[in-house]
């Protein structure tokens, strides 16, 4: 294969593999950068996944067709935030260990989507959708020479939100008031206290929001790839999140690039074996580049990763 | 005369204790009002009540005599009321301006107006002379100025009335000297404040009444010129205080601690301890004068092999301890009052008994071969407890439920228990109140006179001339000039740690 | 209908489910089928385990045996170990196993453990010769889901029957490594069908899904892509685009089936291995033939012949794929 | 017994209850009798003496695996990282067993050991990389993890491999099996790793509370900052504190490995008992005697879930919905003190 061959073959199962990544990890920094760590975050892509493709058969089956999965990219969204509610609930207003409340997160999830399934469809996985999200040639941008077959051919619309996304809370974060008393209640709750913001009600926002985006994250994977739910439908691609978003270190643009990064030695660890120069290396050393290139960029070699300083401290008035 | 605040019979219960019993107190428009009392006596309490931090349990507050329901700090700016909090509350890496603007953002279009806000602040800053960047980062910034950020904080909200909760504990002279003047110029603006602190000396100078609660219940409201420092001690403690602690002369004999030509670096390779000597005599207490930041925690940090030395010796009895690591420092004889009880000196979530033996543990009788022997702990503890007078429900209650009194008691007990040949007393007192004071004074003069070596060093130049049989001025790193207290002033002082000249430079050597 | 022989009644097979469960579009659905199908004719009682992961087998197993049933299935080579400890306990017990031989430590087969095996490597072969006969690339690949000796047997067969009916086609061979990871099995048909490929063969369980999706998706884009199911009809999977060319069946069903009755009439083929390929119809191609055309099925039917007529040994690993290739 | 003892002691006990009792809701909710699902849960393990055996063999890692968690918690650290630990001291007890030839004196102690050591190491890496590079050991032990899935496979497939995607068995001078306790359940899986795992809490106590190591850990955990005031060893500690968890959790492995299994297969995913761990060492307040009760309780509900799906046709997974919730409820005892505290006042 020509290395532009293999170029239109990674890029795009970067960006592909990249998304439900982004969602993810920008659902996570909301929660972190107001505070609550959010190891949860791969139980609430399991339940987006479960709600993208439960609705989607539910839809279907109403006889929307081919509008199925985006409804129910609406619907994961929403029952993700709801479903985020038991972490909030535990680790804001019952002060719970925050990393424990979310590995709970992450038992209760796997154990209720199935659990229900079961229950719907008497079986341990749920059926195919007959209409997933699937892949388009954007007109005309993908004429574009070499980025056109890049970036615009068989490509995934939810890629591109995924994308937006990132760059749009990148502005919230940084330049709104919202953004601003986010941060501060992640940096320094009683001061933000003491300049009247809520800071609990702040910290309900965050975690929420990444229910919400968590749940759009697994509902995408589910619907590009996967196409039905089971337990392992979501396999780790949480942790992957939240590791992209450390490496990133809680900036949005910077968590889109781990983002995408980590999307890039996936689709490496699969593609490789016909790229020339990785042909004869052994596959194991790209199944496992995203977590040690992590590690190591936590250890320094691209600057150290802040967390918010009140980060995992549940909050008490008064205290300091 | 009339009131602008108004706090009736207020009362407050937290699990355990009433913080606050029945307390009266009455601001009156233009005025500077002290709040006075110990450590825990619930001044913090109260103006976090007033300030809406916390509700009040019964009473009445009333602001321009109006009564109000003050449910949170919102509240309490609407009605124009700011606190500077006892710890202050500004985000680290925020921006000045970010801290000053946070929760009242000026916007256009739905995005932060940050230059509209820079603006403001440098109008309020000019008018009230409290010089400060916007665009600096609260991180990079001195403790003086955070202070500064703190009330513009309050300005920008346009608060009349202004609650300082221990604003001088972290200053220098010079700060609080200015912040003195600050508020001072904030009276004349019309508006009215409310000091806590537990320095008379600052309440005879700026304020001109004074309320007293000891132990949550309110003592009364007097008119400062009407009073002195020792009558406010004794309305607060509950009995006779003597400031002037008494002792008789020194009798210095041969250097227990030498240092030559100490030099030490700080992270960022800046020479903070630079050609520094200095000795310490058995039997004396020197102290170390100087504005904060001129080495003097690097100097402590060296001498216990907290940090590493890059040039010069130190010795101690002859033996030296220029290479040793800081758990030989300390078994070779020197005994550590960390400034900073909660970071260094004490594991808040270890019990009392765990934190006696803290130096100890790995010695015997405490510990065989690896094994602790907690009865003997636990003994010991108890011991200490008694002996140093330290109140606590028993030895296993947790360090953190104490109050920073009892604290620095219990960690004063476990370093003086030791009675090491070197005692080095870093800030022994900050934030503490007259009875602690005077206590802890009492134990280093104590260690004195059974002949060990005593080195205070302290920001507070009272205690400073008090306590030192000799005084040792501190200026960027070097020692710039020994002095005897009974033949200086605070005034010469001051010159000196400022790095200006002195006659009597040396003299007392 | 009634059954005759022993009193149908009070006769019941159950079955334990790997992880997959009895919905997996696989065999343990298969097999499934084929004992309800049996219940169906004999009215007797039967049912299944479904196993949360390996740690359960034994138990699974176990509590099935302890529950007193005539026979008791174990789905699937993974539970080799498991039926082997289960049979040396419950001497009494009878077994029965899929797609494995459980030898005794003795080396010698167990008489309460019946070894039900697949000629896949036969059946690979015929789907091999539609796919050798229909590329237009040229280039076919296979997908398999973890490398070991059983899958070998699919990608030697299906190889053979490329090669025997178009020597000079390339085939593209890579291993997912897991039978559960629709994502990777989707990713990879990617990269195969970039590779030229127009054809693709798995054999990957759940990882296979990720197979269809990704031709699925070069359908709608206009490419004229196939993939090629494995253990049961998975023309519905390939729908509506339409993209599955045909499946290598493997009739599990049969097997249970046969053997449940056999069973019941008290004849359990304890201590044997019942093979089943070609000449049981224990394997095969699909019955749904709408995307194969004419000239492949004929040459499936000579080729189906020759094997069962020995002419051809299908080889079912690398070294007789090796030597099959010599003496084309 | 003082009151904040009773209060430890009754609030997991109330999570427990109170889990149970949300399970309850949720089978009436799918239209099940409870306490006909609880029968079939409770005869699922008491009812035969081999799925009693069951229980007590899958409490033997459960065990272990919470008390490498309880271990790192109450030396400042979170070790979510127990479940690659693990994963890779089952391997390199395994390797050892089959690999080495040696009386069992020597193979045995040895096989245990490759698997302490190898979670240990495992261990080591976060703890180097928190005391070197500051690095939150969450992150990196969650990595971890990924990377002992897939080397393990690799290992697995490339140097071990026999037919059934597995390793070769161990050697019997490697086994933990026991014909006798398998005999007194009839046939479990029930091995001496048990009295192993037994002898592990003792060790964790004594270490933790009784030795100057135990203290220096705690202090590290607690305060670097005091700990260096007091001339310990700041960054030795925080590597050894996560190397001797690793080892637990490598112990853990080897116990699968020499007992339950005799073998490693490839793994398709996670085993998930190290992640039980966490639930574990939180559900028995990180103590040693809480973690064995822990152990037991989670062992009886997992062992017992396939009864109440072949009995009462409940879903198993409503087992892993309660353990979810009691997690929950334990994390949350905030609110739980708050209404004990509440009922003590007015008790006197
Ligand atoms: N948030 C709280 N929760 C429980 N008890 C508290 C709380 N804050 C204060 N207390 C109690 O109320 C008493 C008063 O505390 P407060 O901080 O007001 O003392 P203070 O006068 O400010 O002492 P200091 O001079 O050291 O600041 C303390 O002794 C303490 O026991
Ligand atoms: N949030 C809180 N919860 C419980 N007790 C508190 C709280 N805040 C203060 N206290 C208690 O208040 C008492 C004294 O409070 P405080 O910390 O002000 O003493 P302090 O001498 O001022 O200490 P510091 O010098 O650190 O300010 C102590 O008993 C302390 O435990
Ligand atoms: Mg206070
Ligand atoms: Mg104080």
């Amino acid at each position: 294969m020509s290395f532009m061959d293999i170029l239109a073959l990674v890029v795009p199962a970067t960006i592909f593999l990249a998304a439900p990544l982004i969602f993810t990890a920008i659902g996570g920094l909301f929660s972190e950068r107001s505070g609550v760590v959010n190891i949860g975050l791969e139980g609430l892509m399991v339940v987006g996944a479960f709600t993208g493709i439960v609705a989607t058969l539910y839809f279907e089956g109403l006889g929307f067709g081919a509008w199925s999965p985006w409804l129910s990219l609406v619907a994961a969204v929403i029952v993700g935030a709801v479903f985020s509610l038991f972490h909030a609930v535990a680790s804001i207003t019952f002060k719970a260990d925050q990393i424990v409340s979310g590995v709970a997160l992450n038992f209760l999830a796997v154990g209720l989507t199935v659990f229900l399934v079961r229950n719907i469809y008497g079986k341990g996985q749920t059926d195919y959708v007959t209409h997933r999200i699937s892949r388009e040639n954007i007109p005309l941008l993908q004429e574009i020479p070499f980025i056109g077959p890049l970036l615009f051919q068989r490509v995934y619309f939810t890629s591109f939100i995924a994308i937006a996304a990132a760059i749009i809370v990148w502005y919230i974060i940084f330049y709104t008031p919202f953004g601003l008393r986010l941060r501060s209640v992640g940096e320094h709750p009683t001061a933000a206290d003491t300049m009247g913001i809520a800071v609990n009600r702040m910290r309900y926002i965050g975690v929420l929001l990444s229910g919400a985006f968590a749940g759009m994250g697994g509902a995408v994977f589910a619907l590009t790839t996967a196409g039905n739910f089971a337990g392992n439908t979501i396999a780790g691609q949480g942790f992957m999140a939240l590791a992209a978003l450390i490496f990133g270190k809680w900036h949005p643009l910077g968590v889109m690039g781990a983002a995408l990064f980590f999307g890039l030695a996936q689709s490496l660890s699969i593609t490789g074996q016909t790229i020339p120069f990785l042909q004869n290396v052994p596959q194991v050393y790209l199944l496992i580049a995203p977590y040690v290139l992590t590690i190591l960029a936590l250890t320094g070699f691209v600057g150290k990763a802040e967390a918010p300083r009140a980060i995992g401290k549940p909050y008490e008035k008064g205290s300091r | 005369m009339n009131n602008v605040i108004e706090m009736n019979n207020i009362r407050k219960e937290f699990p355990g204790i009433v913080a606050n019993d029945n307390i009266t107190i009455q601001l009156r428009q233009g005025e500077i009002h002290a709040l006075l009392g110990e450590n825990g006596a619930g001044k913090s309490t109260l103006m976090n009540i007033l300030f809406g931090l916390y509700q009040p349990d019964k009473g009445e507050i009333k602001v321009r005599g109006e009564k109000v329901n003050i449910t949170d700090p919102n509240v309490a700016n609407r009605l124009g009321i700011g606190m500077v909090h006892q710890h202050f509350m500004l985000v680290e890496n925020f921006t000045v301006a970010e801290n000053i603007i946070l929760g009242s953002e000026p916007t256009k279009a739905g995005r932060i107006d940050i230059r509209k806000a820079e603006k403001e602040i440098r109008e309020l800053s000019e008018k009230y002379g409290l010089s400060v960047d916007p665009k600096a980062k609260i991180e990079d910034i001195s403790v003086g100025m955070q202070q500064r950020v703190e009330i513009i904080k309050t300005l920008y909200r346009g608060a009349e009335i202004l609650i300082f909760d221990e604003p001088t504990a972290a200053l220098t002279p010079q700060e609080i000297h200015e912040l003195i003047q600050i508020m001072k110029a904030l009276v004349k603006e019309g508006k009215s404040i409310i000091l806590i602190t537990h320095k008379l000396k600052e309440i005879m100078s700026v304020c001109d009444r004074c309320t007293v609660i000891r132990r949550g219940v309110g003592i009364g409201t007097v008119e400062v010129k009407e009073t002195n420092p020792d009558a406010l001690a004794a309305m607060m403690v509950g009995r006779e205080v003597n400031f002037k602690v008494d002792r008789k002369k020194a009798e210095p004999k041969h250097n227990v601690l030498e240092i030559n030509d100490l030099v030490v670096q700080d992270v960022r390779k800046v020479s903070v301890v630079n050609g520094l000597n200095l000795e310490v005599k058995s039997g004396e207490i020197l102290g170390i004068a100087g504005v904060d930041g001129n080495g003097q925690t690097e100097l402590i940090e060296a001498i216990t092999g907290l940090r590493k030395i890059n040039n010069g010796t130190i010795t101690l009895n002859g033996k030296d301890l220029t290479k040793l690591k800081t758990r030989k420092v300390t078994e070779a004889g020197i005994g550590h009052i960390p400034q900073d009880r909660h970071k260094h000196g004490l594991v808040l979530d270890f019990s009392i008994a765990e934190n006696i033996v803290l130096q100890t543990y790995y010695q015997e009788p405490y510990s065989k071969n690896k094994v602790i022997n907690f009865p003997v702990v636990f003994e010991k503890s108890r011991k200490l407890i008694e002996e140093y007078d330290v109140r606590t429900p028993s030895e296993h209650t947790l360090a953190r439920a104490l109050s920073g009194g009892n604290q620095q008691k219990a960690i004063i007990a476990r370093e003086v228990d030791r009675s090491p040949e070197l005692l080095i007393a870093a800030q022994p007192t900050r934030g503490l109140d007259v009875g602690a004071i005077e206590f802890i004074h009492r134990k280093l003069i104590e260690e004195r006179d059974k002949g060990r070596a005593v080195l205070l060093v302290s920001l507070e130049l009272d205690e400073v001339l008090n306590v030192s049989d000799r005084i040792a001025v501190i200026y960027e790193g070097k020692i710039v000039a020994i002095v005897d207290p009974k033949e200086t002033d605070e005034k010469e002082l001051g010159l000196l740690m400022a790095g200006g000249e002195s006659k009597r430079v040396g003299e007392a050597k | 209908a009634c059954g005759q022989g022993a009193e149908p009644a009070d006769f019941s097979v159950k079955m334990v489910t790997d992880v997959g469960g009895v919905d997996d579009k696989s065999f343990n659905e298969s097999a499934w089928e084929g004992l309800q199908k049996f219940e169906s004719e004999f009215g007797v009682e039967v049912g299944y385990l479904q196993s949360g992961d390996a740690a359960d087998y034994q138990p699974n197993l176990n509590r099935l045996v302890r529950e007193g049933n005539d026979l008791v299935f174990a789905i699937g080579f993974l539970m080799g170990d498991d039926v082997k400890a289960v049979a040396e306990q419950q001497q009494d017990a009878r077994l029965a196993i899929v797609d494995m031989v459980v030898e005794g430590d003795d080396g010698n087969l167990m008489e309460n453990v019946a070894n039900i095996t697949f000629k896949e490597h036969e059946g690979s072969f015929l789907v091999g010769v539609i796919a050798g006969l229909q590329t237009k690339t040229n280039k076919v690949g296979f997908l398999g889901g973890v490398d070991g000796f059983l899958i070998k047997k699919f990608e030697s067969g299906f190889k053979a029957g490329v090669k025997a009916v178009n020597p000079d086609a390339e085939i593209i061979v890579q291993y997912a490594e897991s039978f559960n990871d629709a994502s990777r099995g989707q990713a990879i048909a990617d990269t195969i069908y970039a590779q030229g490929a127009d054809i693709i063969y798995h054999a990957a369980g759940g990882t296979g899904n990720g197979l269809f999706t990704e031709a699925k998706e070069r359908k709608r884009a206009g490419e004229d892509v196939w993939a090629i199911g494995v253990d049961k009809d998975q023309h519905d999977e390939g729908l509506p685009e339409n993209v599955t060319l045909t499946s290598m069946v493997k009739r599990v069903d049969q097997a249970v089936y046969f053997v449940s009755e056999r069973t019941m009439n008290g004849e359990y083929p304890g201590g044997q291995i019942v093979e089943f390929g070609l000449e049981e119809e224990g394997v095969g191609i699909a019955p749904t033939t709408e995307n194969v055309d004419e000239e492949s099925l004929q040459a499936v039917e000579e080729w189906k012949q020759k094997i069962l007529d020995g002419e051809v040994d299908v080889p079912m690993n690398t070294e007789e794929y090796e030597d099959f290739i010599e003496n084309l | 017994m003082n009151r904040g003892k009773i209060t430890s002691f009754l609030v997991p006990l109330i999570s427990v209850l109170l889990g149970v009792l949300v399970g309850a809701i949720i089978m009436l909710f799918i239209g099940q009798n409870p306490f006909i699902g609880y029968w079939a849960l409770l005869d699922g393990v008491f009812g035969d003496i081999y799925y009693f055996g069951e229980m007590l063999r899958m409490m033997t890692p459960l065990i272990l695996a919470g008390l490498a968690v309880a271990f790192a918690f109450r030396t400042g650290l979170f070790n979510i990282g127990v479940e690659g630990q693990l994963i890779v001291g089952w391997l390199a007890s395994v390797s050892v067993g089959i690999l080495v030839d040696a009386p069992m004196i020597i193979h045995l102690p040895l096989a245990i050991g490759a698997g302490a050591l190898a979670g240990a190491i495992w261990g080591l890496v976060p703890g180097f990389l928190k005391a070197r590079f500051y690095v939150h050991e969450v992150i990196v032990t969650i990595m971890m993890n990924y990377v002992a899935l897939f080397v393990s496979n690799y290992i697995i497939r490339t140097y071990l491999l026999v037919p059934g995607e597995r390793t070769d068995r161990i050697h019997a001078t490697a086994s933990l099996a026991s014909p006798f306790l398998q005999s007194l359940t009839d046939f479990s899986r029930l091995h001496y790793g048990f009295f192993i795992a037994i002898f592990a809490c003792l060790v964790l106590w004594f270490l933790l509370w009784k030795t100057t190591l135990g203290y220096e850990l705690r202090a590290v955990g607690y305060n670097k900052h005091a700990s260096h005031y007091a001339g310990m060893n700041v960054n030795g500690n925080i590597i050894l504190a996560m190397v001797i968890s690793g080892g637990f959790a490598g112990v853990a492995g080897a116990m699968e490995g020499l007992g339950t299994y005799g073998y490693m297969s490839i793994l398709a995913g996670f085993t998930g008992v190290g992640f039980d761990g966490i639930a574990v060492a939180l559900l028995g307040a990180n103590t040693s005697i809480g973690v064995l009760l822990a152990a037991a309780l989670f062992g009886s509900l997992k062992v017992g879930a396939p009864n109440m799906q072949s009995q009462a046709g409940i879903p198993p997974e409503l087992v892993d919905i309660v353990i979810a919730l009691i997690i929950f409820f334990v994390a949350s005892s905030y609110l739980i003190r708050l209404v004990i505290n509440r009922l003590q006042k007015e008790g006197k």
